[in-house]
């Protein structure tokens, strides 16, 4: 899998010189040499690294109004430094003698009324043109298998955002889903997967969002794919993603939304059509449990929470911590699914854990969820945001006052040896992502 | 641009009753023309935010009565024709004054007061009616804007009646003479205001059909 | 209205009636040391205090931005947590925008306006008194949530709903917000019909509108954008207040209430805004370029038109700040189109400022210089203003740092730099001394690096993909290197502010050892210049007749048959010596500081206890009255003057009118 | 907005009592005209009244029409604009036109005519 954000360093050099590609000429690079300089490295967020038809398209808009603005600025500041120079003078101190006193010239005001007007009307054109590209929803179609039969899908996927994490639903059987048919964000229909943190799209083909939010404003933004688009509570804004190559793509909240708005990121996964369909297999099933977790899931299902012996194993220990202290929050399907309204929706508002395991972040997109040095699971950074979510990412969800809204995960007060048993547990939930993904998404 | 002659206030040949002033318009005046021209602004807020929000309801079962459901139009015709008929006393107690009839000066004033203080009953009275009908402030947005705006005008009003009655007062003792003719028609001005703001209301908000 | 005032005589001489209505208030004569400064209604200790106030909002603000910069110096900054960064970056905008830029652009309307059209003071001095204290009260109103609301508003200076709802922002923070520019807003509306009733009414004879100096000019299309703009915000804040306060539903998505109306009201002030910010800065360069460069500022009446194009188009183009707000593509498309072109008018006012340097004799004087850098760095900031004027750039570069660079490139780069040109160079004028020539270039040159070094970086932050008001940010995103540079950036302008300072304290200790500067030590243009430095109270001995555009200059310079300039007087022939005697001046007045203090009890009331607003509202009911009834003047003062009680005269003005109740109400909404 | 004030460049004293205010007969006269229209304002909602109001455009017009034309009047004569240094209209007017363009283009950003 191609992996933009682990790009090596001679790569970097290359695509810093994609100026070139767009317009010969050395002293434009040069003139741009700043803001190159600030381009090396990694920097998965980064505008000037198009990597889809449609981020593309607004690259190309505004490199060249960069290069306008960057002539007149020269012009402008180059006629001041100039003047600057030439009419300098160190005193008027005995000096009687004045200029030729031009108060006017008419023509030349006229003059440079219209001709930035006019260069302002060409822009103006190639604006609209992109502009309204931007915002064409091309119908597209992708086979799909579900359930074992093919289905053709106008991918769409719903993307809700809340404080301080973003939720991708997809409606596979919707045909064609529109904005229309939504109605109320924190009551949405029932999804076929229900995303946390990371979602999937396949390559290559244009992806309809309708974006929402459960509480403040947000604004989902994949610099690389395309622009932003606020996620504005109570109204489902239309935009799109598409991306050439199979590959991670990074974001970040960019509206500001309170406490903890600058640690709410996303990533978007591009896929192959294959590696998609094993994705929407996976998504679509729900958890499932070894031999030794199984019994317990279906004593759970059939009468609640049981007990577990002290010397069972870790996974097991965990998954009655789970089911006691976080299933009334986080959904696992297959385990916890009846207790909440309508088997598939997602529960109150936290993420849905049910492949937590097949993501490579978490909390909002900020830890990783395995080490990238040997693949192994980031125990230390899940203990941690067990132990105390609000250290790690400033909430609301403790010593609330009366009437306060609980947002962001609370402090369950788990033991030690809780928190090491529900970590066993989770590890559980869903398959392992591969090494290439786990190194391809990782967060620094 | 011509040279200006130089107003010469010295000589006072001219018993204008203003300064000598650029425009030569009073100052104040003008001061409250522009605060008119401000106030547009500030009411055509209100009404925006107020036809944005006229049939937002809001969710679930209770709270969802709005004001268009319930305008008593009959009634709410006869306390803008009160408020328009009070513009008629306002403007003949100006013209009052400027004839030097003080005490019909006071009878117009205090007319132009109790036709607004009617208004503001029949506001009062609307607002009570509203609010035992389930339509209260906090119910929806669509109530919320409703009693913001004319709860804003009705402050309006209130604030002219304010005015009115101590020009009145100073009437009383003796110190609203003709030569005070624009203080009471600057007052004039701002309830005039008030008035066509009615106007406004009373048309956009309360007659025209919702759909 | 209101504030029923005498309408100051044009010509010195000419008196008001004082009467006595009801014999029990008089008017303090002031002239004691502090009482004077709290009782004044003279148009430049106004403008002073503003001034003072407004530098020291400066400096609140600038310790807000160093906080910032420190806590992003270098990523997982751990100095402010996420709560605290959030009330400081609000703070910092909002005090920077409304307690900085606009009272110093507001001292310099204030001080300059009179002067520059001849006036002896502004249409309604008590008035003007009025907008200060309601300022002041409302900017201390608004800080003091830091100390008993919990903290400063958390919601950014645009605070959107809902987050800045009851639910999303539990303490105080955002109702001082609301309430405390509810009060400054009040204070901006009262001094923007007084300014223009000032312009338009109280000109010196001769002083037609398009003889009027630039400054003058913009500082009317200022005026006239407050005017206009602050009720719309003033609604905006009393949706959110009753909201909150009140429960009101204007902007709970959850009942119905849209989000994006708050917005659109917001920004249809918030748009207005910036021009409200830059115009003067855009006067104030206009004054400066052509005194330095011995010439007559280039293509005049261009320069004014594009002025009150710029303020005109200003309200067309809100909805650019709501690209990405999901307001629908036609809205957006039609929003980007009348955005780029605004660019135009602005684009003729630089070119005429460059054209107005063409073939001149440019002294770089510290004033100069700041003026030539503000054009320049203005540039920068309006070339990427066009930049994500077009919609679909802009869904790449709005909330991100690029932003911020660009409308710190316009407000400090365009607005500060060109004030503190103006502080530069009226400073004698207002005091009666220069500030230090070598101190004022060192500053000047640090600034000027700092700030670029600070907002620079910032282009390539943004383009990068690094976000606003995010309280930190993790490594491996390539923000670190130009962060660290900004962060330094930032400190060497707080230097450069320090060394203003240092000029100012160093510049008054060395005054009287240097020879006093005269009417006119720039050999400058307006009228300002014909009278002593500092001006006296009466500002003009006489009132001047005015006969041309850059009058003062034509008094001093005429053409020779070759149409050569050559000097017709000196400054001193010419020049008014501030000995005129019984000048008739509005008398102090204590009640617009008792009238302003009834506001923030009003405010504290509505938060906490409304029994506070009782208390609030009958001491502004009580100013009121007063007001309304002390007496034009003080019989006893000696103003020079018998009495003459001619009715037919100023009859009108006798202040015992119960009307100025009305402006009072007005004020109070 | 700005129009209002590029145009004053009056020097000369408009002197503001050299016309008479109309008599009261006059003012009660518009009044009278006020009522009238007050009064088919009002009609319009009792639609059996007059068939074509079942239309709602038809009743909107009309309605916006005798609106603008009561507003007109009071404003006018009432307000003595019509005698008054033209100077006072304009600014009164930069705000009502401000407003309106301002607030109708907000209006038209939420679709609200549609």
């Amino acid at each position: 899998m191609k992996t933009p954000n682990t790009l090596t360093e001679t790569q970097t050099v290359s695509d810093m010189f994609k100026f070139r590609r767009r317009l010969p000429g050395a002293g434009v690079v040069a003139m741009l040499g700043l803001v190159l300089a600030g381009c090396a490295g990694d920097a998965e967020l980064d505008t000037l690294k198009p990597e889809s038809g449609t981020a593309d398209e607004i690259y190309d808009l505004a490199f060249w109004v960069f290069i306008i603005a960057g002539v007149v600025l020269v012009a402008v500041c180059g006629a001041v430094l100039w003047l600057a120079v030439k009419n300098r003078v160190s005193s008027y101190e005995g000096d009687e003698e004045f200029p030729e006193q031009i108060s006017h010239n008419n023509a030349l005001e006229i003059t440079w009324t219209i001709v930035p007007a006019v260069v302002l009307a060409i822009v103006a054109v190639f604006t609209i043109i992109v502009h309204v590209s931007i915002n064409r929803d091309e119908a597209a179609a992708v086979e799909i298998q579900v359930d074992g039969e093919t289905r053709v899908w106008d991918p769409t996927i719903v993307v809700v955002g809340q404080q301080w994490w973003w939720e991708y639903r997809y409606y596979l059987d919707a045909g064609d889903l529109d904005a229309s048919m939504l109605d109320d964000p924190s009551n949405l229909p029932p999804a076929d997967i229900v995303a946390s943190g990371q979602f999937a799209i396949p390559t290559g083909v244009e992806v309809d969002l309708i974006i929402t939010s459960r509480d403040v404003i947000h604004s989902h933004w994949i610099p690389r794919l395309n622009g932003k688009r606020d996620a504005v509570p109570g109204r489902f804004s239309p935009w799109k993603i598409e991306a050439d190559d199979p590959g991670v793509y990074f974001g970040q909240c960019t509206e500001f939304c309170g406490l903890s708005h600058s640690r709410m990121r996303m990533q978007t996964i591009a896929m192959t059509e294959a590696d998609f369909q094993d994705w929407i297999d996976m998504q679509m099933s729900p958890a499932t449990f070894d031999a030794e977790l199984q019994p317990y899931v279906d004593s759970y299902r059939e009468a609640g929470a049981g007990s577990v012996p002290d010397d069972a194993s870790a996974a097991l220990r965990g998954l009655d911590v789970f089911v006691t202290q976080c299933a009334s929050c986080h959904l696992v399907d297959g385990l916890n699914d009846l207790d909440y309204d309508g088997a598939e929706v997602v529960s109150g508002s936290a993420p849905n854990l049910t492949h937590l395991a097949n993501n490579t972040t978490f909390a909002g997109g900020i830890l990783n969820l395995y080490n990238d040095e040997d693949g192994s699971l980031n125990r230390d950074d899940l203990a941690a945001w067990i132990r105390d979510p609000d250290a790690i990412k400033a909430n609301f969800a403790d010593n609330l006052a009366d009437g306060e809204l609980p947002r962001g995960m609370p402090d369950r007060n788990l033991t030690e040896r809780q928190i090491n048993d529900v970590i066993a547990f989770l590890e559980t939930l869903g398959p392992r992502p591969t090494d290439e993904r786990i190194a391809a998404t990782e967060v620094e | 641009m011509a040279t200006a002659t130089i107003d010469s206030p010295d000589t006072h040949d001219d018993h204008d009753e203003h300064h000598a002033t650029s425009t030569g318009i009073s100052n104040t005046k003008l001061a409250m023309w522009t605060f008119l021209g401000s106030e547009c602004l500030l009411f055509g807020g209100l009404i925006s935010t107020y036809l944005l929000y006229k049939t937002r309801r809001g969710p679930g079962p209770d709270n969802t009565a709005i004001p268009t459901d319930i305008f008593d139009i009959p009634f709410t015709s006869v306390s803008s024709f009160v408020l328009l008929m009070s513009s008629l006393t306002m403007v003949l107690a100006l013209s009052a004054l400027t004839r030097g009839d003080n005490a019909a000066t006071r009878a117009w004033l205090l007319s132009t007061a109790m036709l607004g203080s009617v208004f503001i009953g029949g506001q009062v009275y609307e607002f009570t009616g509203f609010i035992r009908e389930g339509v209260g402030f906090t119910h929806n947005p669509a109530s919320s804007a409703f009693f913001t705006l004319t709860g804003f005008h009705g402050v309006h009003v209130s604030l002219g009646i304010l005015m009115l009655m101590s020009l009145y007062v100073a009437s009383k003792q003796g110190k609203l003479t003709p030569k005070h003719t624009e203080t009471v028609e600057i007052v004039g001005l701002y309830w005039h205001f008030v008035d066509v703001v009615w106007i406004f209301i009373f048309t956009v908000i309360y007659l025209i059909p919702v759909d | 209205m209101a504030i029923i005032e005498e309408p100051l005589a044009l010509t010195s001489g000419e008196a008001a009636t004082a009467e006595r209505p009801l014999g029990g208030l008089t008017r303090p004569q002031g002239g004691n040391g502090w009482r004077d400064w709290l009782s004044t209604v003279d148009h430049k200790k106004i403008g002073i205090m503003y001034g003072v106030s407004a530098m020291f909002f400066f400096v609140v603000g600038g310790i807000e931005a160093l906080l910032i910069r420190w806590q992003l110096a270098a990523p997982e900054g751990q100095l402010l947590s996420a709560e605290v960064y959030n009330q400081v970056f609000t703070m910092h905008g909002v005090t920077m925008v409304f307690l900085f830029i606009m009272p110093l652009a507001a001292a310099f309307a204030n001080y300059l306006i009179p002067l520059q059209i001849g006036a002896r003071d502004v249409a309604f001095p008590r008035l003007n008194a009025l907008s200060f204290w309601i300022w002041i009260s409302g900017a201390i109103f608004l800080n003091s949530s830091w100390i008993v609301g919990g903290g400063g508003a958390d919601c950014g200076w645009f605070c959107y709903s809902p987050n800045s709802g009851l639910a999303f922002s539990p303490s105080h923070g955002v109702d001082f917000y609301a309430i405390g520019l509810q009060i400054a807003g009040i204070a901006s509306l009262l001094g923007a019909v007084n300014l223009i009733v000032t312009v338009l009414n109280m000109r010196a004879p001769g002083m037609s509108l398009f003889r009027m100096p630039i400054l003058t000019w913009m500082l009317l299309v200022t005026q006239f954008l407050l005017l206009f703009a602050l009720p719309v915000i003033t609604v905006a804040l009393f949706l959110l207040m009753f909201d909150r306060l009140f429960d009101a539903q204007f902007f709970n998505p959850a009942t119905g209430g849209d989000p994006l109306l708050w917005q659109h009201l917001f920004w249809i002030f918030g748009h207005p805004e910036v021009y409200i910010i830059i115009l003067p800065s855009f006067g104030i360069i206009s004054e400066i370029i052509p005194t330095f460069s011995r010439k007559p500022i280039f293509g005049y009446s261009f320069m004014v038109f594009s002025g009150i194009a710029i303020g005109f188009m200003g309200w067309g183009v809100w909805a650019h700040h709501m690209f990405v707000s999901g307001i629908g593509p036609f809205s957006v498309a039609a929003f980007s189109l009348s955005t780029m072109f605004i660019a135009v008018p602005t684009g003729v006012k630089i070119l005429n400022w460059l054209a107005t340097m063409w073939g001149g004799k440019l002294l770089f004087s510290t004033p100069m210089l700041f003026a030539v850098g503000a054009v320049a760095m203005f540039t920068i900031g309006g070339l990427s203003g066009v930049t994500h004027a077009l919609a679909p750039a802009d869904t790449q570069q709005t909330d991100t740092y690029y932003i911020v660079a660009h409308f710190h490139y316009v407000i400090f780069g365009g607005g500060v730099l060109g004030l503190m040109g103006g502080l530069y160079f009226w400073w004698p004028k207002i005091f009666g001394h220069m500030l230090n020539e070598t101190w004022g270039k060192v500053h000047f040159w640090i600034m000027l690096i700092g700030f670029n070094l600070t907002f620079g970086p910032m282009h390539v932050l943004g383009l990068q993909g690094m976000s606003r008001r995010i309280d930190t940010y993790s490594p491996g995103f390539g923000f670190e290197l130009w962060n660290m540079v900004a962060t330094i950036g930032a400190f060497i302008i707080a230097l450069s502010v320090l060394v203003f300072f240092y000029n100012v304290w160093r510049s008054r200790r060395d005054a009287p050892n240097l020879p006093a500067p005269g009417p006119d030590p720039w050999d400058a243009r307006s009228l300002e210049w014909m009278i002593p430095s500092p001006t006296p109270e009466h500002n003009f001995d006489e009132v001047p007749l005015v006969e041309s555009e850059d009058e003062w200059w034509h008094r001093k310079y005429g053409y020779d048959e070759n149409k050569r300039v050559v000097r017709i007087a000196t400054i001193e022939e010419v020049a008014q010596d501030g000995s005129a005697e019984g000048v008739h001046l509005p008398a102090p007045s204590f009640w617009p500081l008792v009238l302003a203090l009834g506001l923030p009890l009003i405010g504290y009331g509505l938060i906490f206890n409304l029994w506070l607003c009782v208390l609030g509202g009958a001491l502004t009911g009580l100013a009121l009255y007063s007001w309304a009834l002390e007496p034009v003047d003080d019989p006893d003062a000696d103003h020079g003057h018998d009495d003459h009680h001619d009715d037919d005269d100023g009859g009108d003005d006798d202040a015992a009118e119960p009307e100025a109740v009305t402006s009072g109400a007005e004020g109070g909404e | 907005m700005t129009d209002t004030v590029t145009e004053t460049h009056l020097e000369h004293d408009e002197d503001h009592g050299a016309h008479e205010h109309p008599s009261d007969w006059v003012y009660i006269k518009i009044a009278l005209i006020l009522a009238l229209f007050t009064g088919i304002e009002v009609l319009t909602y009792f639609e059996s009244a007059l068939p074509f109001f079942e239309n709602n455009s038809v009743t909107i017009a009309t309605l916006m029409f005798l609106m603008v034309v009561k507003f007109y009047l009071v404003a006018t004569w009432f307000m003595h604009l019509r005698f008054d240094n033209p100077i006072f209209g304009r600014m009164f007017v930069a705000g009502l036109v401000l407003a309106t363009a301002v607030y109708c283009i907000f209006l038209s950003a939420f679709e609200f005519w549609a």
